[in-house]
């Protein structure tokens, strides 16, 4: 347990960690949609945060412009349109599988958990520069070594815009 | 003479069958039915001259040598060699001038015969054809090429017997006489395959390769057989098999009488004079290989005499002219290979020529008789025709009293000399000498049916046609093109004419050949000599001088004939065809061949289709293809099965994935990690 | 400078993974678990991004990367991820749209199309 | 004329691509024209290829080697020998008799002939194929097009029928598949090269080296192999999707069907029997039995049948079985009968196909019960379908004899002599095929040709065009060239059957190989029998001329 101690950054790690991990569990808990909805949102910007501590900040940029802005939008958008406000509808009847699948969760989390997590705890010191995530270096990095696979993306998300506009569209 | 001319014996019938064959409708139109009968005949008449001209060549020397006219190879492989080519000797030589000449004589007797015909053309195609496959089958130097003759003259007469073949009864016996010729035929290619592994086997060079050529492959065969005679009686027995396909003995005969169906000259030529007759040829071509085996010469000699005696009591029971004769062709076939199987092949030889002319007499006679009839050929509805047909029932007299054995007569010295080597000779041991007495009582019988069948068509005391109904309206003038004169039944009010000059003269000439030529060709051996002029001497000494056997023929031959004139001098027994006197029994047992042919049809015709449709439906429908669609079926119904699990639910998918996932994680991380360490 | 241990990282990543699976499995609205399968694309994304910045390795594969590319190959993951989600987003409540109108429902348990 | 193989392989699929690029001729006409020239063209280029033929060596020639796939030592090696040069002219000849004898009205012509084509390409490409994944690809390349021929242009059962075909066809060929792969992975074990070159393979076979540890593993390939070709060729028991696949396919199918299971066949001659000698030796037996029972069985079912089509399905299995008995004889004989009857059996199946579907085409229906005293209204279709049945049944003057009387007679002598375990049964039963062949065809020709005439109605009751019946006056041509010059096929067989005939017998150091130079090839004497350990000397062997051969030849061998 060789460097580990007890920091403010790591209280600082702590505070964000609890609050993302209440909010995850807010999504699923939640009976309501929208309930749910503004749980993602508030797991987003905490995760944005906390891509901060971790200096990634383009990362945490992009996160809260794309997740939080974009995508959560278009959630609350279509709980909107389709009016599920109603909560019958949504709310869920008591089903073994409710149970069984948080156990399961759980024996995942803990295997995992216990297999992988001893050995990385005495990692505590950062390898990558800190510069590692500013606007200026992943932007470089995505239009040199990773300009192909940069331009596949985009070709997928003109492809994801084509078919949403066919979905939606009333009649083919 | 050029022995090249051997090739255009042999081609002239095939050119006559291409013109017929090709160009005949067309032909039968522009230049008329005589015109192109006269096509017919003319190839086949010019063989015939052609083949006078060698044989006078042959005959001109002091020892007649077999001379080998080479042409192009056919099977030309390694170790293999089979070429294209002719052997002109004493036995071809006979055989020709019986084909082409006999043959010739019932092509001119068909013009007239078959001119109401429409379809003329295709007939004489077809007989053009046959009179070619017999003339390779004999002139041909090896055996396959006798295999192409061979199955040649199987096909002709196959579509010969189908001429008519809108009656579905003609088409039935032209199958059959195919297949059982196939059951020879497939007895005669294994020997051919055994002779190949005999010589090949043991060592022995033959010149060029040709295995199958009779001058280099006897030679080598008699040595390899001294060796191991085991190999010459399975050699010789599966070429009897052959033989006796073609040569309709006992079992295989069973084609012969079905195959009346075809048109009369056709019976004749096919079935009386000529190919029947190569099974004796085959023999007396391969005659070391029976002079090696005992037990093999036994074999034909045994079955020789059973047919003979066996078809002689049928040929009793039968009442349809051509049927009395066809039994009669069997019965005579059965006293040549009796003749073979003593050792005595020239004798079987003799038999062949004299019969030739005898029963293509009779068969043409009858058929004249059958012409006059309007097509009936029951003998029961004929009677006291010696009046309305004089120059058929002369002719037909002399050829009854020759195949009768009447002392003279060819006949008489042709069976003369077979039953005296089949007694005096012990090759085959006593069964020769057996065979050779039942010979001898059967020709009191043949005497006896002969007289039988022509008392009850030219003698009698009534014409037996007026019993039956007056024809409502009489158009026997219009021919029968359509009906293939089946339509036109006997009526009441018959006038019998004589046959047109045509058709009488071939019966005048085979007549006059009947009665004289025994005599001429016994003359001194001459006949003997001619077909083997050394002898077969290094097989042993022939013998056939039996004390007082001309008198037992003689008694033989009177005793039957008188027993014949007396029995049916009344014309048909008041009972015959009835079942009420002792005989009726046995006359309809021998009608029904005692149930040989019934029991051969049921067995193998019958038995084989119902054997095939049983395999058919069971083994491949239900096991084999049973197995493939099943194995189908089956994949089909487990996917149905495993489809189950598709329940859709998306939800359970996940949950099944993730327990799935724990699985496999865990399995990981415990497992191999443990085992790993 | 830091005195986080990146398995504290990997623990987050790893908790919201497993809330985001057993969201999957227990809710029947495809809104929701479209959101909770947002959860765990994110929790991967944590996941990358503290291993750029913990693992820094010099040398990934072949020769294509220079040096400290690695930390930059976890950002570009991410950048992806992100790009893949939103298209999926845009598709996937095209297609949620799209059966609502059919059906005027969108009960999972009710759609069963995939039945064999 | 110097051409390539590779262009008489491929130029075939180039004409069904250019066929359905030209869109702009539409008329049915014109497209048929279009095939019929693109098919003449391919069987000129056969002729051309095969006129810079040497009859004398059974080396492989107009060899091309291009490398394919370099790091599994796969290649697009081609050649042709002996063995492969009637089969290319067979399956040049039948397309084009196809192309021609197809009726305009057919729907589609456009694709019909690009499938046709493109089966003609697959099937030069198999006969011709050296290497075994480039075999295999062809082998397989020719399921596709069959396929949709069957189930686009077929009967009311045709998918059934395709399905059962290409999913039947497909199973053996799995099998095959593994043994090629084992194949090449024992190659790789013996000389460290991984290679599916035959000629490598082979040569190493020849040395003794290839299966000298590894006997029981060669039975098993062989097997593998074997179970591929046994589905195609068909042989007893794996046979049963001919029937369907003939009943129910257009005119075309059975045609090229008829063609196409020389594959099997000639995948035998071509790969059995020179990559696994020990085990062609010791199962020779097993493939007797099992080629006369299929004689015997397919002979049998035939008459039970009453769709001719079906009928003939099955006298093909009967007539395959003559191939196959002859050889695995491993005589000479035996060997050059069997692969004459390749040929003659695609030249009279073919012609009854041809004709059976000129009926089918006017009346809807192969039920010969449906059918009667057809030869008073058709004498010229009467004549030529007796002709074909003739040769069917192997009347002597046919080119059916030729093969099954020499394929027979090998049989006979092998196992009259007791070698590889053979007894001369199975000659002489097979031989009772020939009898049954016999009924079959002569009860079929009896009740649609002979009786009364059934239905007299309609237009359609009229002779066969002299037009129409000009692909079977081809095929009736090369019936009776067959049968009366078989010497013409035999010179170029010769060397090839011989030499894979002593690759499979001889002993291990004494077997011919494809990589013997040039100058140094000869045929040993015909006879030459080292199972016996001795060689027959009968001062009859004839060694092909040494006029024909490279060089000198070697003098016989006598070991007396």
């Amino acid at each position: 347990m060789a460097g580990f101690a007890i920091t403010g950054e790591l209280l600082f790690f702590v505070a964000l960690a609890g609050l993302a991990m209440l909010s995850a569990v807010g999504v699923v808990a939640f009976n309501n949609a929208v309930r749910s909805a503004l749980c993602l949102v508030l797991n987003f910007f905490v995760l944005a945060a906390i891509y901060f501590t971790l200096n990634a900040e383009m990362m945490g940029i992009t996160q809260v412009v794309v997740y939080t802005g974009a995508i959560m939008v278009l959630f609350l958008f279509v709980i909107m349109l389709l009016n599920i406000g109603a909560p019958q509808l949504l709310s869920d009847k008591k089903d073994p599988k409710t149970a069984v699948g948080m156990t399961l969760g759980m024996v995942m989390f803990t295997l995992v958990a216990l297999q992988v997590l001893p050995g990385l705890m005495s990692k505590t010191q950062p390898g990558a520069p800190n510069d590692y995530g500013s606007p200026v270096n992943v932007g470089r990095a995505l239009f040199t070594g990773f300009v192909i696979p940069f331009e596949a993306v985009s070709i997928l998300l003109l492809i994801g815009i084509v078919g949403s506009i066919l979905l939606a569209k009333r009649r083919f | 003479m050029d022995n090249n001319a051997v090739w255009l014996i042999i081609l002239l019938p095939i050119l006559g069958f291409l013109i017929q064959g090709l160009a005949g409708p067309s032909l039968q139109r522009k230049i008329g039915k005589k015109a192109l009968g006269v096509l017919a005949v003319l190839p086949i008449a010019a063989s015939f001259v052609l083949g006078l001209m060698l044989t006078q060549g042959l005959a001109s020397q002091e020892h007649a040598e077999a001379v080998i006219v080479s042409g192009g190879s056919w099977i030309n492989i390694m170790g293999l060699n089979i070429p294209f080519e002719w052997v002109v000797d004493p036995l071809s030589m006979t055989m020709v001038l019986i084909i082409t000449g006999v043959g010739a004589l019932i092509h001119l007797y068909s013009t007239a015969y078959m001119a109401e015909e429409k379809d003329f053309s295709r007939f004489f195609a077809y007989l053009n054809l046959f009179v070619a496959a017999m003339l390779v089958l004999v002139l041909g130097n090896n055996l396959p090429l006798l295999f192409i003759g061979w199955e040649g003259v199987g096909l002709c007469s196959y579509l010969l017997i189908g001429f008519w073949y809108t009656d579905t009864a003609n088409t039935k016996a032209a199958n059959k006489a195919f297949i059982v010729n196939r059951v020879g035929d497939w007895s005669l290619m294994l020997g051919l395959f055994l002779i190949v592994v005999v010589i090949s086997g043991a060592n022995i060079p033959v010149e060029d390769n040709r295995y199958l050529s009779y001058d280099a492959m006897l030679p080598a065969l008699t040595t390899a057989l001294k060796a191991n005679p085991a190999m010459a009686t399975a050699i010789a027995l599966l070429l009897f098999g052959g033989a006796a396909g073609k040569s309709a003995q006992f079992p295989l005969y069973v084609w012969l009488p079905d195959a009346m169906a075809g048109p009369t000259p056709v019976s004749a030529l096919i079935h009386a004079a000529t190919m029947v007759t190569s099974g004796v040829v085959l023999l007396n071509r391969m005659n070391i290989v029976f002079q090696l085996s005992p037990t093999a010469s036994a074999v034909v000699c045994a079955v020789g005499a059973f047919t003979a005696l066996f078809a002689a009591i049928i040929a009793f029971g039968q009442t349809d002219i051509k049927k009395v004769l066809a039994y009669s062709t069997v019965s005579q076939l059965g006293f040549m290979f009796i003749a073979c199987g003593a050792g005595a092949y020239w004798a079987g030889m003799f038999h062949v020529t004299t019969h030739a002319f005898f029963k293509a007499l009779l068969f043409l006679g009858a058929g004249a008789v059958i012409h006059a009839m309007s097509h009936e050929q029951d003998m029961r509805h004929y009677g006291k025709l010696a009046k309305y047909l004089p120059i058929t029932f002369g002719t037909m007299m002399v050829g009854t009293l020759a195949i009768a054995g009447v002392p003279g007569l060819s006949g008489f010295y042709s069976k003369e000399a077979i039953l005296g080597s089949a007694i005096a000779n012990s090759h085959a041991g006593q069964l020769s000498a057996i065979s050779g007495w039942v010979g001898l009582g059967v020709a009191a019988l043949t005497a006896m049916y002969m007289g039988r069948l022509a008392m009850l068509t030219f003698f009698g005391k009534e014409e037996r046609w007026r019993k039956l109904p007056v024809a409502e309206h009489h158009d026997h003038e219009e021919g029968h093109d359509d009906d293939h004169g089946h339509g036109h039944a006997l009526t009441g009010d018959h006038k019998p004419k004589e046959v047109p000059v045509s058709m009488w003269l071939p019966l005048v000439v085979l007549a006059v050949l009947s009665a004289g030529a025994g005599l001429i060709l016994n003359e001194g051996k001459r006949f003997e000599h001619w077909l083997y002029p050394s002898g077969l001497s290094q097989l042993g000494e022939l013998k056939h001088e039996v004390p007082n056997l001309e008198i037992y023929s003689y008694i033989a031959a009177g005793l039957g004939l008188l027993a014949g004139v007396l029995v049916y001098i009344g014309g048909l027994p008041a009972k015959e065809g009835l079942d009420e006197t002792k005989w009726a029994r046995w006359r309809s047992a021998a009608a029904n061949q005692f149930g040989f042919d019934a029991l051969m049809t049921n067995l193998f015709a019958e038995g084989g289709r119902d054997v095939a449709i049983g395999t058919s439906s069971f083994l491949e429908d239900q096991v084999i293809d049973g197995a493939v669609e099943g194995s189908a079926s089956g994949t089909r119904n487990f996917g149905g099965w495993l489809q189950q699990i598709q329940t859709g639910a998306v939800r359970l998918y996940a949950m099944l994935m993730l327990l799935g996932g724990v699985g496999f994680v865990g399995y990981f991380l415990f497992i191999v990690n443990r085992g790993g360490k | 400078m830091s005195g986080v241990p990146l398995a504290a990282y990997l623990a987050l990543g790893l908790f919201m993974f497993m809330t985001g699976v057993v969201g999957v499995v227990i809710r029947r609205s495809p809104i929701v678990i479209f959101m909770c399968i947002e959860l765990m694309l994110n929790a991967v994304n944590l996941t990358f991004l503290a291993f750029a910045r913990y693992q820094f390795s010099p040398m990934v594969a072949g020769n294509s990367f220079r040096e400290g590319q690695s930390a930059m190959a976890g950002q570009m993951m991410v950048i992806f991820v992100m790009a893949v989600a939103a298209a999926e987003v845009a598709v996937g409540l095209g297609i949620i749209m799209a059966i609502f109108r059919l059906r005027e429902n969108i009960d999972i348990d009710e759609m069963n199309l995939l039945k064999g | 004329m110097n051409v390539p193989l590779s262009a008489l392989i491929w130029f075939p699929a180039l004409g069904a691509l250019i066929l359905q690029l030209l869109g702009f001729v539409n008329k049915s006409k014109d497209i048929k024209s279009i095939a019929v020239l693109f098919t003449t063209v391919a069987l000129g280029l056969n002729l051309a290829v095969l006129s810079k033929s040497n009859s004398g060596t059974y080396l492989f020639q107009a060899v091309e080697s291009v490398s394919w796939i370099e790091n599994l030592g796969i290649r697009y090696l081609v050649g042709y020998d002996g063995i492969s040069f009637w089969l290319t002219v067979l399956t040049t000849l039948m397309t084009l008799i196809i192309v021609v004898a197809t009726p305009e009205t057919t729907k589609n012509l456009r694709g019909f002939f690009g499938l046709v084509l493109l089966l003609e390409t697959a099937m030069l490409g198999s006969f011709c194929a050296l290497d075994l994944v480039l075999f295999f690809s062809f082998f397989e390349l020719t399921l596709i097009p069959m396929f949709f021929l069957v189930s686009l242009w077929g009967g009311p059962n045709r998918n059934k029928a395709a399905a059962k075909f290409v999913i039947y066809t497909f199973a053996g060929s799995i099998f095959m598949l593994v043994g090629i792969v084992a194949l090449a992975l024992q190659h790789q074990k013996v000389t460290g090269q991984l290679d599916f070159s035959i000629i490598n393979i082979q040569a190493s076979v020849a040395s003794g080296k290839f299966w000298a540890n590894a006997i029981q593993a060669q039975t098993f390939i062989f097997w593998a192999l074997a179970l591929g070709f046994m589905v195609k060729t068909p042989a007893f028991p794996f046979h049963s999707w001919i029937g369907d696949t003939y009943a129910e396919s257009p005119t075309a199918g059975p045609i090229l069907s008829s063609v196409m299971v020389k594959m099997g066949s000639y995948g035998f001659l071509r790969f059995c029997l020179p990559l696994f000698p020990e085990a062609v030796q010791s199962q020779a037996p097993v493939f007797m039995a099992i080629a006369t029972i299929g004689i015997l069985y397919g002979a049998l079912v035939a008459i039970a049948q009453t769709d001719m089509r079906r009928m003939i399905a099955y006298s093909s299995l009967s007539h395959m079985g003559f191939v196959l008995l002859g050889i695995f004889s491993l005589s000479y004989k035996g060997m050059i009968g069997g692969s004459f009857q390749q040929f003659s059996h695609g030249i009279t199946t073919g012609l009854l196909v041809l004709l059976v579907g000129y009926l089918v085409e006017k009346h809807g229906t192969a039920d010969m019960n449906a059918f009667g005293g057809l030869k008073a209204k058709m004498p010229l279709f009467a004549g030529l379908f007796l002709l074909g049945m003739l040769g069917s049944v192997g009347l002597p003057t046919t080119n059916g004899f030729i093969g099954e009387f020499l394929a027979l007679m090998g049989a006979y002598e092998t196992g009259a002599r007791g070698l590889f375990g053979l007894s001369p049964g199975f000659a002489i039963a097979s031989g009772l095929g020939v009898v049954l062949g016999a009924v079959y065809l002569f009860v079929m020709f009896q009740k649609v040709f002979y009786g009364p005439v059934k239905v007299t109605e309609g237009p359609d009751w009229q002779d066969i065009p002299v037009g129409k019946a000009l692909p079977a006056f081809v095929l009736v041509f090369f019936v009776f060239v067959g049968g009366l010059y078989p010497n013409l096929f035999f010179g170029q067989m010769e060397a090839s059957t011989q030499a894979t005939r002593l690759m499979a017998i001889s002993e291990a150091t004494k077997r011919p190989s494809w990589k013997d130079k040039p100058e140094e090839v000869t045929i040993r004497v015909a006879l030459e029998d080292p199972m016996q350990g001795q060689y027959i000397r009968t001062g009859s062997e004839r060694l092909i001329s040494s006029s024909r051969l490279h060089g000198n030849v070697d003098e016989k061998r006598e070991i007396r």
